[in-house]
């Protein structure tokens, strides 16, 4: 929006870019919902990247010395040659580069694609989908010698930071506008220690307007499915024993799946202190049932029926583990 | 499995400090041999065993776990166990998911005094990862990061 | 309750309305004879052995003091001249009925009656009637009288067939043990075609038997008999109360019964002790088959100067033994049974040796495998029993037989073994074989220790902390161990260890405060969202919610560093000193480190 | 600039997509072939495997963050079809109503800010200016402030329903998870009448500005802009526009119905070609057959979306809006409307029935019950759902286990629908601007006009592609060297 009138300013003014990769675009949206604290933050800086919404153009980046770009807020997780070619460049041309919404940060949804092989993506989409008449099994092709070709699709999606140097972390699918103004205007105002994730270091609880409902002392018998139970609107989701990923997801939504009436599903990723948060719920799902011989533990387990699904919802690409591979020796 | 023969696993285990810690220690005083493929990594309570330490052992080159802990009804903190029973059984569905063998990681009561299952235990895991051969994660790990280095097509 | 007062022999008594004359008389220690009255059953006076002369207003009359009742101003004479005669002439009747019954032969002897002048008879039973009296009084009425005058006997009413009576009758004894002449041995088994089952002595290893009521063992504390519920006929009838009648204080109590008592206590000292090897294990000794062949407790009864035989070796088919073989490890060292040593049987051995010859002159023979004798003046010991000319002989038993292959064997165990120092194979004929059993685990030691969360070591003896370091406590805290059940330990060892657990409880109590264990979990309050996750799952109540600040609280006193909270919390709120997340990671990272870190 | 000269225009902007196009040349330098695009790929189909189904409205929705809702909507009413479940009147009109805000708000940020500046700014003026901001200054600032605010306050609503107005978490087997509580209806009445003003606003100044102009209106009309193909569209049980539910109506090139099918027979209908060349599956109408990327009756390209949805329907419910729609199909000569350009014109007539449909909602008793949801009790075993999304007919079908864990996912979404029709407008502009060898500077921005008259959506058209279209052309000669690359 260089174009506006009322932004013809000194060169003092931080230059912004934003870009996506492999995303849904929700997060260009949430920009977008920003409203008039989009025009405000319009104010303080020079937007000089947002294909979404304006016409600058790859070779713009490229023209720009490197360095050049204040900051670069990326969304998408990294899942092609092309996208990983230009976050490097936006990489070199930027002094700070920030993975922005669950994709960038963790891998988001796109990275359950991680539990299968890629090659089997594919099959599915191309040869065995019901509604696809392709008997000359035709598949996108990456050689393209008579055809031009598609670009090459990676194993392994990949979070922002597992491709590039990343400096800052805005969680969230997509990050609220709350989180993203404050994240942004902090950025602009003073800077925290680098790798800092700009939102609230606790879990969702804390903010959540139903944890007065929750009772000191909860052990559950089995897990109920959301969508098999009447759920009270006011109580606690765990209490009414629907897995709700709260307890370990990192606050700054303000709970709104809840307020929607639905439990948590962990868009916002781990706190600091986590490891691994899959790993981390399954520990706290285990630990809130009670049996105790091998047989009632099976059934109990078999109320949790996606466990990978459920506690890695988003955060695929940043497990200790990354990717299904099969097992044995490569 | 390939190179099973020459192939010696890296195992690391968990032992609660009141009986498979023990055990391991007791058979040590006794001066009875089991494979040195085992590392233990001394915890109060198999409970305390947080599956982030198992995943991170997988996932830095070992190629499989072992969990010691107290027999049913014998936990010296009265239900750690099957707290780790519990785990243990909802973390092996999700490491199936990631390609990681049933056979990888292996829950097993021992009590103090059970030098001789201790010994048997470690003995059959080590001829059980052989089996399967090496995990070699960051093997595969860093096999798929070479994508990273090719030039878009 | 109303008192008479009467004159017996010229002396006032005082007695209470309800008594008869002869309670009257006893009460004033004036002894007559009686021969049907036992205090706990109703009177009969058949024997009218207790026949007295009583003056009511001046009028005299010869009564039977056992049925009469007291009256205000009676006058008994016991002694009287006309009474004596009486009392001669029932005696010389049944003298003449049973002339070789003992209490009739003393009884008339004391009056002076050589011979009575009557045609003598072969009659054992005086039908006192007793033995009908205490069957009813428990409640069965297996017997009575049956017949009249002459042909008057004990029998099953109406002389029913034996085995109809089998089911009725118990087998008690009652009527044996009361019958004053041992009529009733006879009569109790033509009756009803049944034996008294003895009630073995636990005490005395069944060497005796003991009453259903009964002082556990001599010098038991407290002192006190117990009724063992199971054999007492008023448990079963629900009738007798023999006992409590003829209790003078009316200590009995039958209501009395086993209780649980809860006490809280600060500090526990195991000293469950051990059980002996029970021989039947291993055949091939002959125990329970032959028998003279004892375990060593049982010898240690008989040898006990309060023990059955009052220290008398006397064997079970009566007789001393002139030689005697004391088998050592039985249940010790031997891979079939117990493969460790159980420490005390080589010393009780000697001991038992030394006894033996001291009190029958016997020659004895001790078979052993190894003598042990690490011990202040054992060794001493030793040698003094062989110089006291006790046979050593090395080796395990093979068997004992009393399958005689020479005269010298004739009618004794023959003890067959391999002399490994003479290297033959010897057969050693003896009276009597002494099994050295060795110690074991109390068969429930494995449930107690999951009761107080201690472990049991393979033998099954309590596992102590530490072998060197901390040989009295165990894994849990304030729970210690004295004695045997920590393992095979003499008096000496298990005193030493018994004061040694009772100075760590005191420790304990005298402190007045107890350690903590360094790894006890904590919050980080910055983290801590409040989810309640960890609550329920600390074993000791140790994590609270604290309402006001919306987070949880962890009481360090009560934490004891277990981590299942640590492990559970979702986003690593909870820390444990001495286990922090970073320290166990860098720990696997270490164990792994031949290969390149992951990097996430 | 030469023939040998290189000029770049990357990427192409204003749609939510990425794209890429490569034209061939003869001998003559004429084009041969022409392709578009899409160069990613995430694999839902495959990755949704063996997650429960009820997750399914939550992580379809990350198909697209511009159009969630929709996915949201076509899953949910999957699911009802899987557990074999009626959601209760009012569930279901808290749905539509859902879908209905969420058209109007979607329609409004393609007018005023994605592909609307090329009309109201004008194809010719500067690229600089053909944005919002342009936008805002053609129309003036309260204008700006109005569309912000507009939706600013639908997307309240939405987040007031569907928790988050990104990727909502609205809907359930057999119902919805949150009602309007009646002290909050007022807020909803209000904001439908603003909708409704604010729709007709829209929809005269779009009207206004093609009429007012000549030049603009031939341009519509040119035949650069012009296919004639197959559209698809879901109209009531009166033949009626119709956004969240009804039958799927297909008309051919003169407007005649050639079938109208109940979603479950789409397999029968619909069909999705494979090209080596892109990761976009394109469909085609299985009854007339794939013909290569060609128009006309024997070709089964067909198009969704506002366009394809007004040809499809006979008339429109709400009052207002089929007077816009007379207004439409007289100005732009009758039914059906060829143009790609009217798309947006067409948006305009949509976001007014959406905006009505809304108002007939909030003022419907039933919206304030909170009888929401039924339990399903039936065994899961296939079921398949669809809604119109903003940019076209969007189907989910799933089967799962008895449990419920999905077993096979496939989806046809709305721009997929569209990819063949944008293939061809590409030929045609390439053909048009493409003669001997010499390539004319237009052609991109005749490219790009095209491409955001679709709205097309490649995070949608490529849920099974991740992102963008990076527009570029690419132009080969005979022997497949490179001779230009244009990057819009």
């Amino acid at each position: 929006m260089t174009a506006n009138p009322k932004t013809e300013q000194p060169k003092t003014k931080p230059k912004i870019a934003l870009y996506w990769c492999a995303s849904c675009g929700g997060c260009e949206e949430a920009v977008v919902d920003l409203g008039e604290d989009l025009l405000t933050i319009l104010d303080l800086v020079d937007i000089v990247f947002w294909p979404v919404a304006m016409d600058f153009k790859r070779s713009d980046v490229e023209k720009m010395p490197d360095g050049s770009i204040t900051v670069s807020l990326i969304n998408g997780a990294v899942r092609t040659s092309e996208q990983k070619e230009m976050v490097e460049l936006l990489r070199r041309k930027s002094q700070v580069i920030v993975a922005f919404g669950a994709c960038a940060c963790m891998g988001g949804i796109p990275a359950l694609a991680n539990l299968y092989d890629k090659n089997q993506l594919l099959k599915t989409a191309y040869l065995e989908s019901p509604s696809t008449s392709n008997t000359e099994k035709v598949l996108p092709d990456v050689k393209g010698n008579k055809h031009p070709p598609v670009p090459h699709l990676h194993e392994v999606v990949r979070a922002l930071d597992q491709v590039i140097d990343t400096d800052y972390y805005i969680p969230g699918c997509p990050p609220p506008p709350s989180i993203v103004k404050q994240a942004v205007l902090t950025l602009l105002k003073s800077p925290p220690e680098k790798g800092s994730v700009l939102a609230p270091d606790i879990a969702l609880c804390e903010e959540c307007p139903r944890i007065e409902t929750k009772p000191d002392d909860l052990v559950l018998e089995r897990f109920d499915r959301v969508h098999l139970k009447q759920v009270d609107p006011e109580k606690c989701f765990l209490t009414q024993g629907i897995p709700c990923m709260g307890i370990g997801t990192r606050k700054g939504c303000e709970a709104l799946c809840i307020k929607g009436n639905m439990p948590c599903t962990g868009c916002f990723g781990p706190t600091n202190n986590v490891f691994d948060h899959g790993a981390k719920l399954l520990s706290a799902f285990a630990s809130m049932l009670s049996q105790q011989d091998e047989e009632a533990v099976d059934r109990a387990l078999s109320t949790i029926p996606d466990p990978t699904g459920s506690f890695y919802r988003y955060g695929l690409s940043k497990s200790l583990l990354r990717k299904r591979v099969r097992g044995g020796a490569t | 499995m390939t190179n099973a023969k020459d192939f010696e696993p890296k195992i690391v285990a968990f032992f609660c400090s009141w009986c498979t810690y023990i055990a391991a220690d007791t058979a040590g005083v006794g001066r009875k041999k089991y494979p040195p493929n085992i590392r233990v990594v001394k915890l109060m309570c198999s409970g305390q065993l947080d599956p982030q330490y198992v995943i991170a052992a997988l996932a830095n080159g070992a190629d499989g776990v072992l969990i010691g802990g107290c027999h049913p009804g014998t936990c010296h903190y009265s239900k750690g166990n099957y707290k780790a029973l519990r785990m243990y059984k909802l973390l092996k569905r999700v490491l199936g998911d990631f390609g990681i063998e049933e056979g990888r990681i292996r829950l097993e009561w021992i009590s103090a005094s059970e030098t001789n299952k201790l010994v048997k235990v470690v003995t059959d895991f080590v001829g059980q990862l052989k089996e399967l051969g090496p995990l070699n994660w960051l093997g595969k790990l860093s096999f798929f990061d070479s994508e990273l280095k090719e030039a878009t097509a | 309750m109303s008192e008479v007062t009467l004159k017996i022999d010229d002396k006032e008594v005082k007695a209470e309305k309800d008594m008869t004359v002869l309670d009257a008389i006893k009460s004033a220690g004036i002894d007559i004879p009686t021969l049907c009255y036992h205090p706990g059953l109703s009177p009969a006076g058949v024997c009218r052995l207790c026949s007295v002369e009583a003056i009511k207003q001046g009028r005299s009359r010869i009564v039977v003091s056992c049925s009469y009742p007291v009256e205000e101003g009676l006058v008994v004479n016991t002694k009287s001249p006309k009474v004596i005669e009486i009392r001669k002439m029932l005696l010389e009747l049944m003298l003449a009925r049973s002339p070789n019954v003992k209490v009739i032969q003393d009884l008339a002897k004391e009056y002076g009656i050589e011979k009575p002048r009557f045609r003598l008879e072969e009659e054992k039973c005086i039908l006192c009637g007793l033995c009908q009296r205490v069957c009813e009084k428990i409640g069965q009425n297996v017997i009575n009288f049956v017949g009249r005058g002459v042909g008057r006997e004990v029998k099953t009413p109406y002389q029913i067939s034996a085995d109809a009576n089998l089911d009725i009758c118990m087998a008690c004894g009652g009527c044996v043990s009361i019958c004053p002449t041992g009529a009733m041995d006879d009569t109790f088994k033509e009756s009803t075609m049944k034996k008294p089952i003895p009630i073995p002595s636990e005490f005395e290893m069944g060497l005796t038997s003991r009453k259903p009521i009964y002082v556990p063992f001599p010098q038991a504390l407290p002192n006190i008999p117990t009724i063992d519920r199971s054999k007492c006929a008023h448990f079963v009838t629900d009738q007798c109360r023999i006992c409590e009648e003829v209790c003078e204080p009316k200590a009995i109590n039958f209501d009395q019964k086993e209780e649980t008592v809860e006490l809280e206590v600060g500090s526990i000292i195991i000293a469950t002790g051990f059980k002996t090897f029970d021989p039947h294990m291993s055949p091939r000794y002959g125990y329970g088959i032959y028998p003279n062949v004892y375990t060593s407790l049982e010898v240690e009864r008989l040898l006990n100067a309060s023990g059955p035989t009052s220290g008398e070796v006397v064997l079970r088919n009566s007789g001393k033994p002139s030689s005697v073989g004391i088998i050592h490890c039985i249940g010790s060292r031997d891979e079939n049974t117990n493969v460790y040593c159980s420490k005390v049987c080589c010393m009780y051995s000697l001991k038992l040796a030394h006894i033996i010859k001291e009190r029958t002159g016997a020659e004895v023979y001790n078979f052993y495998t190894d003598i042990r004798t690490p011990g202040k003046g054992f060794e001493e010991f030793y040698n003094k029993i062989l110089e006291e000319g006790v046979h050593f002989i090395r080796g395990k038993v093979g068997e004992v037989t009393d399958h005689a292959i020479d005269s010298t064997e004739e009618g004794k165990l023959v003890i067959r073994v391999e002399d490994t120092l003479m290297g033959v194979v010897r057969r050693i004929p003896v009276d009597m074989v002494v099994l050295a059993v060795g110690l074991e685990p109390q068969a429930d030691a494995v449930e107690l220790g999951k009761l107080l969360n201690i472990q049991c070591s393979s033998e099954g003896f309590f596992m102590e902390r530490h072998p060197k370091m901390a040989p009295v406590e165990t894994f849990t805290d304030g729970i210690f161990l004295a004695g045997a059940c920590q393992g095979p330990k003499d008096i000496p060892d298990t005193i030493a260890q018994a004061n040694a657990a009772a100075a760590q409880a005191l420790a304990l109590i005298d402190k007045g405060h107890v350690e903590l264990e360094p790894n006890t979990a904590y919050v980080d309050e910055d983290l801590c969202s409040g989810c309640k996750v960890c609550i329920p799952l600390c074993p000791y109540s140790a994590i609270s919610f604290d309402e006001s600040k919306q987070k949880v609280e962890i009481q360090g006193v009560l934490c004891k560093g277990c981590g299942a909270c640590v492990s559970a919390c979702p986003s690593g709120a909870l820390g444990q000193n001495l286990f922090e997340l970073p320290q166990i990671m860098g720990e696997i990272k270490g164990i792994t480190r031949v290969l390149p870190e992951v990097k996430t | 600039m030469s023939t040998n000269g290189k000029i770049t225009i990357d990427p192409i902007t204003r749609l939510e997509g990425h794209g890429r196009i490569e034209i061939f040349l003869d001998k003559k330098g004429n084009v041969k072939k022409a392709y578009f695009q899409v160069p990613e790929f995430r694999g839902f189909e495959t990755f949704c495997l063996g997650r429960p189904a009820e997750e399914m409205p939550q992580i379809t929705s990350r198909i697209c963050g511009v159009c969630p809702t929709a996915h949201h909507m076509a899953s949910t009413k999957a699911l009802d079809d899987l557990y074999k479940v009626t959601p209760p009147s009012p569930a279901i009109k808290i749905r539509e109503l859902m879908n209905s805000i969420f058209m109007v708000e979607d329609h409004a940020l393609h007018v005023y800010i994605l592909g609307g500046p090329d009309l109201i700014v004008g194809p010719t003026a500067p690229k600089e200016v053909r944005n919002v901001v342009g936008v805002i200054q053609k129309l003036g600032l309260d204008v700006g402030k109005r569309v912000i605010m507009t939706r600013k306050k639908l997307r309240e609503l939405m987040t007031y329903l569907g928790g988050k107005v990104i990727h909502p978490v609205l809907g359930l087997p057999g119902g919805v998870t949150k009602g309007i509580k009646q002290e909050d209806l007022p807020k909803f009445k209000e904001a439908a009448e603003e909708a409704v003003s604010f729709a007709t606003f829209t929809i005269d100044t779009v009207k206004s500005i093609i009429l007012k102009d000549k030049k603009l209106l031939d341009l519509v009309k040119s035949d650069a802009y012009t296919h004639r193909t197959y559209y698809m569209g879901l109209v009531d049980e009166h033949n009626r526009l119709n956004f969240y539910d009804g039958l799927i109506r297909v008309v051919d090139p003169e407007g005649k119905e050639v079938t109208k099918f109940d979603v479950h027979k789409y397999i029968e209908e619909i069909s999705e070609h494979v090209e080596p060349w892109s990761y976009m599956k394109f469909c085609y109408l299985k009854r007339v057959g794939w013909k290569g990327f060609v128009d006309g009756k024997n070709s089964g390209v067909y198009c969704v979306a506002p366009l394809a949805r007004l040809n499809v329907s006979d008339a429109i419910s709400t009052p207002l809006a089929n007077a816009a729609l007379k207004e439409y199909r007289e100005t732009l000569g009758g039914t059906p409307v060829h143009f790609t350009l009217a798309n947006h014109w067409a948006r305009g007539v949509e976001m007014l029935y959406a905006a009505e449909r809304m108002l007939e909602l909030v003022n419907d008793p039933e919206i304030t019950s909170a009888d929401l949801r039924i339990i399903p009790s039936e065994k899961p075993s296939v079921g398949i759902g669809v809604v119109e999304a903003p940019r076209g007919t969007l189907i989910h079908h799933y089967e799962t286990d008895d449990k419920g864990l999905l077993r096979k996912v496939n989806l046809i979404v709305a721009t997929q629908n569209n990819a063949a029709r944008i293939a061809l407008s590409v030929e045609k502009a390439a053909t048009s601007l493409i003669k001997g060898g010499k390539v004319n500077d237009g052609l991109l921005n005749m490219i790009e006009m095209a491409f955001r008259a679709y709205d097309p959506c490649h995070a949608c058209g490529t849920h099974s592609i991740p992102g963008h279209i990076l527009l570029k052309a690419t132009v080969h000669d005979s022997d497949m060297n490179v001779v230009k690359v244009l990057e819009s």
